[in-house]
């Protein structure tokens, strides 16, 4: 194996150079690397953001079927109060979701617990008014390919949660689901299903007291923001 | 002045041998696998015999194309690739596809075995590194558990075994016997939380590998391997023991949660694990005190993972890692040099 | 909380173990697995490093980063550079003797990613700063269990007649591929379903 | 050092990192970023292309720079030099490809301490002038993904049954999963540098018997 | 076999076929002469010793023809009555050449030995009696071949408590130790008297192993009611008769790691020696014949024989129907001698027996690699680890092989004889000790 000597002791042996160029030359590097990224920075990030607000906007819009439009929500004193998409918030936060009427048609609600392998984060639709599960899109997992992975694959362990009440809470089992409250779990996953529902509960036990009663939820926002938008209000900040 | 009588035959002492060999130590553990294997046939049918042959025939086959031997082939006479074909079909699944127990044997024995020069020299158990392999590459065909055929089906050969190399097995029709697929009495406690009576387990009437459902011949050859001292009768006894032990300790926080120590005992591949896998000489600690502290890490991490972990079964694991450690034991279990560390009155 | 901890160490320590799940540190785990000796300081330097990596990735994170997020890359490589240096200087200082046993071994640590992906894992990841210090601890464990584990089968292999063709980073590799299959029966330890 | 190198020096440098000095397959580095992202064959082209832009961007920069640059601070230099291209790349990736950068995780930023790209800074391009240290870094660059990509196809295609998201099998491929895991990626590296390994005991063996039989 | 004793035994160890059957009843015979006779200057340990004589001088049994060359080192006898032929190389057993005195037998003399004096040992000190040892030219005849006399030499704070007497026998084959104990019990008794009460000892005891019940009975005869010499039966095993275990065995202490048997203030000889030790100071006999086992499938009459030394090993084997099929000789016993290049070497003051071997009982064992049975660990007496020494003897890793203790080995071949590898472990750890001996005088 080659070994790359690397000497990471700037200014040992006294020689020829004065410190002071030493310090110049690294500040320059330094300031001049400063410029760079900081311009590069500039350029992507309103890209950046567009990127992961279409990604956000197209999660929600699958696991809350039916809608066309979003909006942040963040809990501010018992209260949920809509913000922008890209003002930085410390209060937890869920998206409402709308058809094109402007209707409230549920939550999505993200969520993140320790799978089989490593963090499952993941995003879940919720209907208040029939206090369902209504679609569930796993957003991030490292879960094992061809078995555990199968909780985003699998169409038929998709499905359980089309419709699933949480009421009580949630179940896995084998061999087929008798009632509204369990999910199938998945043949050889069990460990990675069962996380998926921990997850589930644990998020919606957090949240159920805090929403608002069906019918008080936040308006829908203003129909216009489209993706080009989005990008021009990025570019102004 | 004398010269060399070249009818005389020089060698180095000692003149004697005690005249058992290497290859007799192999064919005395397949000889002991034979009981296994017909537990295997009774209970699974004919897809036991194809499985195990298909996976010693990727074993042999590999190491006769690259086997250390000048003559090519030579090395398959000791028996020990035999041996770790049939220990590596024995811990399958019944319904496996045949090519993949050719698979899991070929890479049991080449990356296993022979990358490291051969017979003796391997660090690792190369069926354990096989059947590792396999789980990994397969997780689902390596899971699917299917029921015990009637000793009526003695011939049903599942067709799930013959899937066409680097194909899925066909689905089966929903009607056949051997498509309900069953879970492991591990399985059932871990998820399911339904315990498996001891007498089963014993007597072996329940879904696994083909080689460690029943309980009741794996211990019996293995008492007579180690009374015959074909083996280090440390390990097992260590292996089982630390597994009692902690399992008893965690089944009494909670009897309903945890699975009492006769299943965990009982179970799984833990008894075959212990008597076939763990006592390979070659992957495990030589000295007597570096067997104690063998087995008592793999007791310890089938426990742990069993328990804790992510999986229902560990053992392979369990051995696998402690292969892994074994040079380190090994250092910290030298034995004691004759007139050295006591003191003499 | 506490048994958030519990599965922040086993998972960067068995379950993600750095270097066999996600590759970091390989070449001081190639490099410098061929001694037991050697392995063992190298991991605990390492530790070392990560403790402190993380407690500064900490105080960067809540002070300063928020301001200029784009500066992360640089600043850490910069934390941990400076880091080395420091631990260096005083180790150098207090302790003679393990300098020397250290010595060779810590600007080595510089160029290990393992150490940086620490910083940006624990970044991504929002621990406070009791988390990265368990995270960091249980991540530097794991490297340390891989490389005492490695060098004591190199030792071992080294006895042994590999051929010619397998012998140097072929077999490591193939070493480490086993180790990582045999470490994956840790996967959903303590994930608590 | 005024003079341009001829044209045939350009090429040595160029072509030595592919094969002769190949950085995976002979020199052995740069293996984290090699193993972790080679799963599939477009992540191994992305991480290619993110490494190889770095590389010959700092190259470039090191080889103009390197007489302003004191001896004493070099390697700190090299190392903001290199952290800004990877930032640079980091953006870039994430703003062009969301779902690449995704994939490839912390893996990019980790290429700051790819021991590739600093070894080529320290033994080369301080040393050479900007033809020659592009050229090396390319060559070098190319190497790196030609291995990545090596290991990435093969990965793929036993491990999903396709190459660059091509299903090549049809259907019923049963996918060997463990290629996409861990421990695939460190079995299929040591498989492939032991057939580079069985090459060059062949080439001695052949050598040594061509040697006896002129001996003879 | 004594009833109701299981014998004393050590740890570990092994149990080869004992292969005795065949001379354990033959009592002992005397060898004709031949008429040429091979004394290498070297049949010791230590310093080979310095000739006195000149080609073409005539010499009578028993003279003195070489003087020891130094403390470690030997009297040489003739044993015949004759005229040096030769002195020149010669080869030696071990398979090189080495300076011998070659001796033409007077075919005319009837060999009989002028009646030489007794020495009076009692009026002599601890420094006079060892000088007469060393000039009786007195081995230890259990094979090994250390100068008695040195043994004797205690160092400065030490002094003899116990003297332990090496009458086990364990190799495989011989028996003429057996036939020694069983025939001349009075003459080995009378010898460990001598010695013990020269150097003072408190207690004498003879260690036998139980496989010879007629040894013990008539050594326990020839003690009779003296009651000062213990007999230690002992359970059969192999290589009990190396000191230090038959130390353990007899009395469970551990010699420690690197010192002697003098360092717990014991002294062990073997039978043999303690009968050589009575011919010399009651007959004035110095050592000029030994007794010996010839035995294996490869003679036709194997023979307990006491035989000149000096005498061709080609000489002895015709006595005892050398046959056809013999293509092994083996000078020793089978788990330490050494097989001979030549049948035209001599006896040796240390030879205990010689064995032909046929083809069909010569180790053939296949040569697998090491399994890490660990059979070798629970057949070495000393508690190595002989499969690492091995494996690290082949390496040449010798730091090592020195913190693993290899010096502590004593080649029994026990890890070797139960290797179900045919790994030639004792082989390699031979030759790795012998280069570390090497490379460590090269540094001094």
């Amino acid at each position: 194996m080659t070994e790359v000597q690397l000497t990471i002791s700037a200014g040992q042996q006294p020689s020829q150079p004065s410190s002071l160029r030493l310090v110049l030359t690294l500040g320059i590097a330094g300031l001049l690397s400063g410029f760079a990224i900081a311009g590069a920075y500039q350029i992507t990030k309103p890209i950046i953001d567009a990127n992961n607000a279409r990604a956000l906007e197209a999660a929600v819009f699958k696991v809350v079927p039916g809608s066309t439009r979003m909006r942040k929500l963040a809990l501010r004193d018992g209260l949920l109060v809509p913000v922008a998409g890209d003002e930085p918030v410390t209060d937890p936060v869920v998206y409402g979701a709308y058809d094109d009427a402007g209707d409230f048609l549920g939550y999505a609600i993200e969520g993140a617990g320790s799978g089989f392998q490593d963090i499952i984060r993941l995003l879940y639709g919720y209907d208040p008014v029939r206090r369902c599960v209504i679609g569930l899109e796993i957003l991030e997992s490292r879960e094992t390919p061809g078995l555990g992975d199968k909780i985003y694959k699998d169409a038929a362990f998709q499905a359980n949660f089309e419709a699933l009440s949480v009421e009580p809470p949630i179940v896995v089992v084998k061999d087929g689901r008798d009632a509204d409250n369990e999910v199938d779990a998945i043949t050889g996953a069990t460990i990675s299903s069962l996380a998926v529902v921990k997850i589930i509960n644990t998020v919606t036990g957090a949240w159920l007291p805090d929403l608002p009663p069906p019918g008080e939820e936040p308006p829908a926002p203003p129909a216009e923001p489209d993706a080009p938008e989005q990008e021009q209000q990025g570019g102004e900040r | 002045m004398t010269r060399r009588d070249p009818r005389l035959l020089l060698q180095s002492a000692p003149f004697l041998r005690r005249g058992i060999t290497t290859p007799r130590l192999m064919v005395d553990v397949l000889i002991a696998l034979v009981p296994v294997v017909l537990a295997a046939v009774y209970f699974f049918g004919l897809s036991a015999i194809l499985v195990i042959v298909a996976a010693t025939a990727g074993a042999a086959l590999t190491e006769w194309v690259f086997g250390p031997d000048r003559r090519r082939g030579g090395s398959l006479t000791d028996g020990s690739t035999i041996l770790t074909g049939v220990l590596l079909g024995l811990c399958l699944p019944p319904g496996i596809a045949l090519w993949m127990a050719f698979l899991g044997g070929a890479v049991g024995v080449g990356l296993g075995k022979l990358v490291f020069g051969g017979l003796g020299q391997n660090i690792f158990n190369p069926a354990l590194v096989g059947r590792a392999f396999l789980q990994a590459a397969f997780p689902t065909a390596i899971t699917t558990w299917t029921q015990q055929g009637a000793i009526t089906e003695l011939l049903t050969i599942r067709p799930s075994n013959f899937a066409l190399p680097f194909m899925q097995a066909p689905a089966p029709a929903a009607d056949a016997v051997d498509a309900i697929s069953a879970a492991t009495p591990l399985g059932l406690m871990k998820f399911q939380n339904i315990p498996t009576g001891v007498e089963q387990l014993l007597l072996g009437n329940t879904a696994g590998s083909l080689g460690e459902t029943c309980a009741i011949v794996i211990i019996i050859c293995g008492v007579i391997l180690a009374i015959r001292r074909t083996f280090d009768w440390r390990i097992p006894v260590s292996i089982l023991g630390t597994v009692a032990v902690f399992s008893t300790i965690v089944w009494l926080f909670d009897r309903t949660e945890y699975p009492s120590p006769w299943l965990m005992l009982c179970s799984g591949g833990l008894l075959f694990g212990a008597v076939y896998m763990a006592t390979d000489p070659v992957t495990s600690p030589i000295t007597p005190r570096g067997a104690w502290i063998f087995g008592l890490g793999i007791g310890l991490l089938v426990v742990l993972i069993r328990i804790w972990g992510g999986l229902p079964e560990g053992v392979m694991y369990a051995i696998l890692l402690m292969n892994a450690a074994t040079p380190l034991i090994e250092r910290i279990a030298q034995p004691r040099a004759f007139g050295r560390g006591r003191a003499v009155a | 909380m506490n048994s958030n901890l519990v599965w922040i160490f086993i998972s960067a320590m068995l379950v993600n173990n750095f270097t066999l799940y996600y590759f970091l540190g390989l070449c001081p785990f190639f490099g410098v697995s061929g001694r037991l000796k050697t392995a063992f300081r190298l991991g605990l330097a390492t530790i070392f490093v990560m403790v402190i990596t993380s407690l500064c990735v900490s105080f960067l994170n809540a002070f300063i980063l928020p301001y200029a997020p784009y500066l992360r890359l640089i600043s850490f490589i910069v934390v941990i550079a400076s880091t080395v240096q420091f631990v260096e200087m005083v180790i150098k200082k207090l302790s003679p003797a393990l300098f020397r046993a250290l010595g060779i071994f810590l600007p080595l640590i510089t160029t290990n990613c393992a150490i940086l992906y620490l910083a940006i894992s624990q970044t991504k990841a929002d621990y406070s700063v009791i988390e990265g210090l368990v995270f960091a601890v249980g991540a530097g464990g794991g490297f340390t269990l891989a490389l005492v584990l490695m060098a004591g089968l190199r030792e071992e292999v080294e006895l042994s007649n590999v051929p010619a063709m397998v012998k140097g980073t072929a077999l490591n590799m193939i070493i480490a591929g086993i180790l990582s299959l045999a470490f994956m029966g840790f996967a959903g330890l303590f994930s608590g379903t | 050092m005024n003079t341009p190198p001829d044209p045939g020096r350009l090429y040595r440098e160029f072509a030595k990192g592919i094969w002769k000095e190949n950085p995976v397959f002979v020199q052995v580095l740069g293996m984290c970023p090699m193993l972790a992202v080679t799963n599939s064959a477009i992540n191994a082209v992305a991480m290619g292309a993110a490494t190889a832009f770095v590389l010959i961007g700092s190259s470039f920069l090191v080889s103009l720079l390197r007489s302003f640059i004191p001896k004493q601070v070099r390697i700190s230099t090299y190392i903001i030099i290199i952290a800004t291209f990877v930032t640079v790349a980091d953006f870039t990736l994430k703003a062009a490809v969301p779902s690449v950068h995704k994939e490839l995780g912390a893996f990019i930023a980790l290429i700051v301490v790819n021991c590739l790209i600093l070894g080529r800074q320290e033994a080369f391009a301080s040393r050479n002038s900007v033809r020659l240290a592009v050229a090396d870094a390319i060559g070098m660059a190319a190497g790196f993904a030609f291995a990545l990509l090596c290991l990435g196809a093969t990965r793929e295609i036993l491990g999903s049954g396709s190459l660059f998201g091509h299903l090549l099998f049809g259907e019923h491929f049963e996918p060997w999963v463990i290629m996409v895991l861990p421990p695939g990626g460190f079995i299929m590296l040591g498989v492939i540098l032991l057939f580079f390994g069985f090459l060059r005991e062949r080439k001695i063996r052949r050598r040594t018997r061509v040697s006896e039989e002129a001996a003879s | 076999m004594t009833a109701g004793v299981l014998g004393r035994t050590f740890r570990h160890g092994v149990h080869p076929r004992e292969h005795k059957e065949g001379t354990e009843d033959l009592a002992l015979e005397r060898m004709g002469f031949v008429d040429r006779y091979i004394l290498p200057l070297s049949q010791h340990l230590g310093a080979p010793c310095k000739s006195v004589v000149a080609v073409g001088e005539t010499v009578t049994r028993g003279q003195l023809i070489a003087e020891p060359g130094g403390f470690v080192s030997m009297a040489l006898h003739s044993p015949v009555d004759g005229t040096v032929a030769a002195i020149a190389m010669r080869r030696h057993p071990n398979g090189q050449m080495a300076q011998s005195i070659e001796i033409q037998a007077d075919a005319f003399s009837t060999q009989r030995m002028s009646a030489a004096s007794p020495v009076d040992w009692r009026s002599l000190t601890l420094d006079e009696f060892i000088t007469h040892v060393q000039q009786a030219g007195l081995v230890g005849m259990g094979g090994a071949a250390f100068p008695a006399h040195v043994k004797y030499k205690l160092p400065e704070g030490n002094r003899c408590e116990r003297l332990l007497v090496n009458g086990c026998e364990c190799e495989p084959y011989l028996t003429c130790d057996h036939r020694l104990m069983v025939e001349q019990p009075d003459a080995i008794i009378r010898g460990v008297e001598i010695l013990a009460e020269t150097l003072g000892a408190d207690s004498s005891t003879i260690g036998v192993e139980l496989n010879k019940p007629e040894s013990i009975e008539a050594l326990r005869r020839a003690v009779g009611d003296r009651g000062s010499i213990d007999i230690v039966p002992l359970k059969v095993k192999y290589p009990q008769g190396a000191e230090k275990m038959l130390i353990k065995a007899v009395w469970g202490e551990e010699v420690p790691a690197g010192k002697l048997p003098l360092d717990l203030n014991i002294v062990v000889n073997n039978v043999g020696t303690m009968a050589a030790l009575a011919d010399y100071f009651d007959r004035g006999i110095p050592v000029i014949e030994r007794a010996l086992t010839v035995a294996g499938p490869g003679v036709d009459r194997p023979a307990n024989l006491i035989v000149p030394i000096g005498t061709p090993v080609r000489d002895v084997l015709r006595r005892c129907g050398l046959n056809t099929q013999a293509r092994q000789v083996v000078m020793g016993g089978p788990m330490m001698g050494t097989s001979l290049a030549s049948l035209d070497v001599p006896v040796l003051k240390g030879t205990s027996g010689l064995l032909a071997f046929t083809e069909d009982v010569i180790n053939h064992t296949a040569e697998y690699a090491c399994v890490r049975c660990g059979q070798c660990l629970e057949a070495c007496g000393n508690f190595l680890n002989p499969s690492r020494l091995a494996r690290l003897a082949s390496a040449g890793r010798y730091d090592e092989l020195e913190k693993a203790h290899i010096m502590d080995c004593v080649e029994c071949g026990a890890c070797t004889y139960t290797c179900p590898s045919g790994v030639p472990i004792v082989h390699l750890i031979r030759a790795a000790k012998g280069m570390m001996r090497a490379r460590k005088a090269k540094e001094s």
